[in-house]
């Protein structure tokens, strides 16, 4: 046998291999009497344990919706289903997985994966196949300025996150007599795309009041140290740090804090609750000012799941080991929801009926109000901000939702 | 009749151990010339020095009157100063042609040659220094595989394919079965007659270098100990003593 | 049919599936697009790597940096980066189908000379050092550049940066960065099989068996290596401007300089198809290739468990490849001579061979 | 940058802090560096699963110290793709076993991370490393690198990407007005990490196992020829590696924050050290070890956090330059 006769052989054998094995199902949108959804989600990587929580949302999310007798679509009733894939928290897997979905699985209604990175990378792609996404985990402002028409987001934008802790930082300044724009503030923030557009949002803010960020720090993603930012808030003393960097950034900033003794009065972070930062440092996080998405103590209440606290403790009988029900996972079946309202008021699988029947969402859920923008945003939800008050996540802001009052300073 | 090269007053030393000792000596064109001393006498260092491993701590080295003792190895070796090594060095998974082939002398080799095709001429003459050194039927092998003896002979015949204005030879024979060591004998002298290359050879073994060198020097221990024709150095009492002194006994 | 003729069959086999492949398997087209770039990663990495000897950790650097400047080029052209890049109050952008070929074209050019700049500096920092200090050498060349490129706020720091829209069909968008991608593996194939025909392929392996002796002999060993390595810089600049721009996300740490994931499968890759061949490459990223998309999609959660696996196996017991195991066990296929009786005779002498001459041999 | 700079100067307490803290996590870094050094030493292995090593024996500690159910505590693989999936859930399912593990301090945990960490390297020296030793340098950094992805996503697998610590409850100094703080397990830690380096050259100076360890480095053939079992000394050397590593990374997990995918930064840090000081230098290795825990600290306060971990691989590529520039073979001109 010749040489290339074999090369042949081998690439052939490579090819066909390659073939094969990806050939897996070429399912359409709807199979029998079952619709189906796609989601490329983090099931490893840095992002896996909000990509696990966002998973199991979606899955409570189809399981109610399947139990209480599925999609109605055209007098006939439809179950749920959602094909997962990993994109391994990177948003080089996330573009490749998002063509796999559609041409491969010949998916035509997509549920988001978890971050905005992921999101920015997949959004691309969606828009020009024209497939409807809803998607509850990418709150970058930045999706929303694109004129994205198939894209719907089911969470406030990431500007918010710390916005009202801004507004009350200015508040309680007044109340002791102060200028809102004496108020000094630090900054750090993870180098990646979430964290950086919560930034942006800030520094528009502080502007907004013409308050100083004394400190403006970025995070390098796999930092395991804060200790050298902290040295520079006790040096400076400011009025007010803010720390975003999902849970990774939430616990080495708790420990820290705590282990340098930081007397800032005024403490605001993300991701607080999915970091289990409580349960991990106790009493030195008292003080802290968490933002939410959602709260299993607002009086939310909607068809599927009831009232906000009723899926609270739906959520925590379906799933063990969980104490608090992080908001990731609560928007994600949120967002099954709205698939399965557009489904019944479109009465059509057609993606365009689809699409305008998404725009026109406007619907009560246990997460709160949903009414996309025209950009597609979710904004009939407000964010609020909690306080951790003895190891208890109270909301202390925007007033109207408040059901504690603030502690300051921080003890 | 001029010298090729000219080494003078060269010393180097390695931590407090001086190696070379204020050497001088002259390898005139057209010979063979000899270099021979007992072990750890700095032969090899000296070898290392003129073709440009290290730096010399003093002295001059000239080839063909231009002062290379602050020249690096590759440039030496464009200049037409070649060695070959004690251990056989050659590139050893690569064929006996290509080997030959890429031994070529890159003196005037400009960018655009990287990559250029090699003319049919050049393997016509890599076959023939392979014939020559008596590896033809060999010349597809891997060099890698062949016996220590004909990679020897390889490293010389790759030497030979550089066209190199001088040769240093170190330690051609040893290894080689004794019985071959005539035809080796022959070839060398054979290089340097009918190629017009100039041999500097250290060698250990005292019937091959009497035969073959013109003129020889001796070192022993870092210094120059004498110089002169085969007989001269034969007879030398100096010599003989360090060798007696050391392993080696010049009964011819 | 002689040699000659069957290798021509092949190429054009290869070349006419490569072609028809989007258009038969649609649904596939960004999976072979992405196959195709990995098996440029392969052959350009083989060519310091496996050729050279020079086993770099870091050719993932010119990935990114082609990425970069091609991304600056498109939108510089038209607006301001640091502007664009602003993560937020982004400034609305809107490129004509004319801007956006116009800057695809320029900025992918623009990475390949951007790589190969960077190549030719690079290679004064890193080739004077040897073995694993190489490789780390490489490796932390790559990971400084992730780091700074994220610390650099005229790109968008860690941000990244969301490249121009394509303007028409996503199928036409889909096959355009296919046959870019092919070209491109395609070109860098012919072109490096051309490089390894003439001298600089002769150069490289006597670099690789033995650096001294090829000083010693004359080479210019830091021109052929600087010269393979900017080779590599270039063709992957450009894979690294088309496949950004495939993609239409950037970002430093995991999409431009991915260092231990891209950046070490194109070793992988090489060690499985057998290093320093000109296919082995080519057969290792296909096989390499298929291997991912089965575990990514049968074994969710543990693919990157049974990739480090895989890559263990691999180095520790199969580091000849596959070609390399095929050269093994029939030389005969691949014009080697092995002398059999060459072990035996070395013992036994003669030395100098006494059988017959050339001018006999050819009769 | 000039800002964070004239802070220095004006409050010149912060250097003190800047300074301590380097100090104790850099005593950290020295530690798994010398193990790096060891077995690149003794056996010629570039150990790129170093980091990972540490990270593991962080986990071990970790682990330990948390109050847990054994069986929801135990690793939580997901092997969905497979039958094995059944086999959890029965264990699960089996009250008798549901008991709760005591939580272990920290600082006991140590040893366990030791012990267990002592036993893995026995085991990948077994299947992996005796492989390597002996293939081309590129070979061992290929196959640990490949290791060190197994390691981290296992561990990912199993105890999740979150960030975790463990707590040692331990008190918090402060000094100069708040100014200063230091919470007392960094002292210990310090203590504990010197006093392992103590242990660990006493035993490479006086035992017969070091002193075997030693001539093997030096030349294994001749100390094969003398009757010492190579085999045995290098399978030892690996496995007092992954120990020192699981000491270093208990003392990570108490002092910083652990998570599965920081082993590389830890692998990195430790070829800095190691080529930096060299090997077989003991003095250079502890000096780097300390320089590079300060450096990193004041970097990121003068520079920007940011640019931190530039710091560690930006130093790497550095040293690597700077030892080329100075031991390349220029052939210097005669004076």
């Amino acid at each position: 046998m010749s040489i290339s006769t074999k090369f042949l052989r081998a690439l052939t054998f490579g090819v066909a291999a390659a073939g094969l094995l990806a050939a897996g199902p070429a399912s359409a949108k709807v199979e029998g009497d079952t619709i189906i959804l796609g989601s490329a989600i983090s099931f490893t990587g840095k992002y896996s344990t909000n990509g696990i929580h966002a998973k199991n949302g979606y899955n409570l999310g189809v399981k109610r919706v399947n139990e209480m007798g599925g999609v109605m679509v055209g007098g006939k009733a439809y179950k749920l289903k959602i094909i997962y894939y990993d994109d391994e928290s990177t948003p080089l897997r996330t573009a490749q997985l998002a063509e796999r979905l559609i041409k491969q699985d010949g998916i035509k209604f997509l549920l988001g994966p978890y971050s905005s990175a992921t999101t920015k990378a997949m959004a691309p792609i969606t828009e020009k196949y024209k497939i409807p996404m809803v998607e509850a985990e990418g709150a970058s402002r930045s999706l929303f300025t694109q004129g994205y028409k198939y894209l719907f987001c089911v969470i406030s934008t990431s500007e918010q996150y710390l916005a009202s802790s801004i507004a009350l930082a200015a508040e309680i300044a007044k109340k002791n007599g102060k200028k809102p724009s004496s108020v000094r503030v630090a900054m750090a923030f993870e180098n990646d795309p979430f964290s950086l557009d919560v930034r942006a949002g800030v520094m528009d803010d502080l502007k907004k009041f013409g308050m100083k960020a004394v400190i403006d720090d970025k995070l390098p993603r796999d930092l395991s140290d804060m200790s050298a930012t902290l040295t520079k808030v006790k040096a400076l003393k400011p009025d007010l740090l803010l720390i975003s960097g999902h849970s990774k950034g939430a616990v080495t900033a708790a420990r820290q804090i705590k282990e340098m003794k930081i007397k800032t009065p005024m403490i605001a972070m993300t991701h607080c609750e999915s970091a289990k930062i409580i349960k991990k440092f106790g009493d030195s996080t008292n003080g802290y000012l968490c933002p939410t998405q959602w709260a299993e103590t607002l009086n939310y209440s909607g068809a599927a799941f009831g009232t906000a606290g009723d899926y609270d403790k739906l959520f925590k009988a379906t799933y063990d080991g969980y104490k608090n029900v992080p908001y990731q996972a609560a928007q994600a079946s949120a967002a099954v929801l709205v698939w399965k309202d557009a489904f019944e008021r479109a009465q059509s699988f057609d993606t365009e009926k689809l699409r305008d029947a998404l725009a026109a969402t406007n619907m009560k859920t246990f997460y709160g109000g949903i009414k996309f923008s025209k950009a597609g945003n979710n904004i009939a939800k407000p964010m609020v901000l909690r306080q951790i008050q003895n190891g208890k996540l109270n909301v202390v802001a925007p007033s109207k939702w408040a059901s504690h009052k603030v502690d300051w300073p921080r003890k | 009749m001029t010298a090729m090269i000219e080494v003078k007053d060269v010393s180097k030393a390695f931590g407090g151990i001086i190696a070379n000792d204020k050497i001088s000596l002259e390898v005139p064109e057209g010979r063979v010339t000899g270099l021979i001393g007992p072990n750890g006498s700095g032969k090899t260092t000296l070898f290392n020095s003129i073709v440009g491993y290290h730096p010399i701590d003093e002295g001059s080295i000239k080839f063909e009157g231009v002062e290379i003792s602050d020249f690096r190895v590759p440039k030496i070796a464009r200049l037409g100063l070649l060695r070959t090594f004690q251990q056989t060095r050659i590139y050893s998974k690569m064929n006996c042609v290509n080997n030959m082939l890429i031994s070529v002398n890159h003196r005037s080799e400009r960018f655009i040659d990287l990559f250029r095709d090699y003319p049919p001429e050049l393997t016509e003459k890599a076959e023939q220094l392979l014939d020559f050194v008596g590896l033809y039927s060999k010349r597809k092998l891997i060099s890698g595989d062949l016996s220590f003896g004909q990679q020897k002979l390889l490293e010389f015949a790759m030497a030979l394919m550089n066209e190199p204005r001088l040769l240093l030879l170190d330690e051609p024979t040893a290894g080689i079965n004794p019985t071959l060591i005539n035809g080796l004998i022959d070839r060398l002298r054979r290089a340097a007659a009918e190629m017009g290359v100039t041999l500097f050879v250290i060698e250990h073994n005292m019937p091959v270098i009497m035969n073959l060198a013109d003129s020889i020097y001796c070192l022993a221990n870092g210094r120059l100990l004498a110089h002169g024709s085969p007989d001269e150095i034969q007879s030398d009492e100096r010599v003989i003593n360090a060798y007696l002194g050391g392993h080696y006994t010049v009964d011819d | 049919m002689t040699f000659k003729q069957k290798q021509l069959a092949l190429y054009g086999i290869l070349a006419v599936a490569g072609i028809a492949a989007p258009f038969v398997f649609p649904a596939y087209t960004f999976q072979i697009t992405v196959m195709w770039v990995m098996i440029l990663f392969a052959v350009t990495w083989d060519i310091m790597g496996g050729q050279m000897g020079y086993n770099s950790l870091g050719n993932i650097f010119f990935f990114g940096a082609g990425m970069y400047t091609c991304a600056i080029v498109q939108i510089g052209l038209y607006y301001d980066v640091a502007q664009y890049t602003a993560s937020y109050g982004a400034i609305k952008v809107d490129f004509t189908p004319e801007q956006y070929f116009t800057g695809l074209v320029l900025g992918i050019i623009a990475a390949a000379l951007v790589c190969v700049v960077f190549a030719v500096i690079l290679a004064h920092v890193v080739f004077g050092l040897r073995g694993p200090y190489f490789a780390i050498g490489t490796l932390g060349v790559t990971l400084s550049a992730g780091e700074l490129t994220g610390a650099w706020e005229y790109v968008g720091g860690g941000g990244g940066i969301a490249l121009p829209v394509f303007p028409g069909e996503p199928d036409d968008r889909a096959l355009m960065f296919y046959f870019m991608g092919f070209g491109l593996a395609v070109a860098t194939f012919l072109f490096v099989k051309w490089m390894f025909s003439g001298r600089f392929g002769l150069a490289a392996n006597a670099i690789r068996d033995d650096e001294e002796k090829a000083e010693g002999m004359g080479i210019r060993t830091m021109r052929v290596k600087t010269t393979g390595f900017a080779v590599a810089a270039f063709f992957l600049g450009m894979s690294g401007a088309v496949f950004g721009n495939m993609i239409g996300f950037i970002e430093p740490l995991e999409v431009a300089f991915p260092s231990v994931t891209f950046g070490i499968f194109m070793v992988i890759m090489c060690l499985l198809g057998g290093k320093g061949t000109l296919w082995g490459p080519v057969i290792g990223a296909t096989l390499f290739h298929a291997f991912k998309e089965v575990t990514w999609t049968y074994m969710l959660g543990w693919q990157w468990v049974m990739l480090g696996g895989l890559i263990i196996v691999l180095v520790v017991f199969f580091q000849q490849g596959v070609l390399g195991w095929m050269q093994e066990k029939w030389p005969e296929l691949f014009g080697i001579e092995v002398d059999e009786g060459a072990i035996a005779t070395a013992l036994a002498g003669p030395e100098i061979d006494e059988r017959p001459h050339r001018g006999e041999a050819a009769q | 940058m000039m800002d964070n700079l004239s802070l220095l100067v004006q409050v010149p307490v912060l250097n003190i802090q800047l300074l301590l803290d380097g100090i104790f996590v850099g005593s950290i870094f020295a530690l798994a560096a010398y193990g790096l050094a060891l077995v690149w030493g003794v056996m010629n292995v570039k150990n790129l699963a170093q980091g990972d090593f540490v990270i593991m024996g962080g986990y071990i500690a970790w682990w330990l110290s948390i109050d847990v159910n054994i069986w929801i505590g135990m690793p939580a693989f997901n092997f969905d793709f497979l039958w094995i999936s059944a086999l959890h859930i029965s264990t699960t399912a089996i009250p008798f076993l549901e008991f709760m593990k005591p939580a272990i301090h920290p600082i006991f945990g140590l040893p366990v991370a030791v012990v267990v960490m002592f036993g893995f390297g026995w085991f990948i020296y077994i299947t992996i490393i005796s492989r390597v030793i002996g293939k081309d340098m590129f070979t061992s950094l290929l196959a640990t690198f490949g290791l060190a992805l197994v390691i981290s996503q296992l561990l990912n697998l199993a105890f999740g990407p979150e960030v975790q610590v463990a707590e040692s409850g331990f008190e918090v100094n402060s000094f100069f007005d708040g100014m200063v703080t230091v919470a007392n397990i960094r002292f210990i830690s310090l203590i504990l990490a010197g006093l392992l380096a103590a242990m660990v050259i006493t035993f490479m100076k006086f035992s017969r196992m070091g002193q075997a360890i030693r001539a093997t480095a030096q030349d294994p053939r001749a100390a094969k020829v003398m009757g010492i079992d190579t085999e045995r000394i290098y399978a030892f050397t690996f496995a007092l590696n992954a120990a020192i590593c699981g000491a270093a990374g208990a003392l990570i997990s108490m002092i910083w924050v652990i998570q599965p995918f920081f082993g590389i930064a830890h692998s990195i840090r430790s070829f800095v050290i190691v080529t930096a000081a060299g090997l077989g230098n003991l003095p250079g290795v502890i000096i780097a070890g300390l320089g590079l825990g300060v450096a990193e600290l004041y970097s990121g306060f003068v520079f920007g956090a940011e640019l931190q971990q530039f710091t560690v691989v930006g130093l790497l590529v550095a040293i690597l330059v700077w030892r080329q520039i100075q031991q390349s073979r220029h052939r210097q001109p005669v004076q």
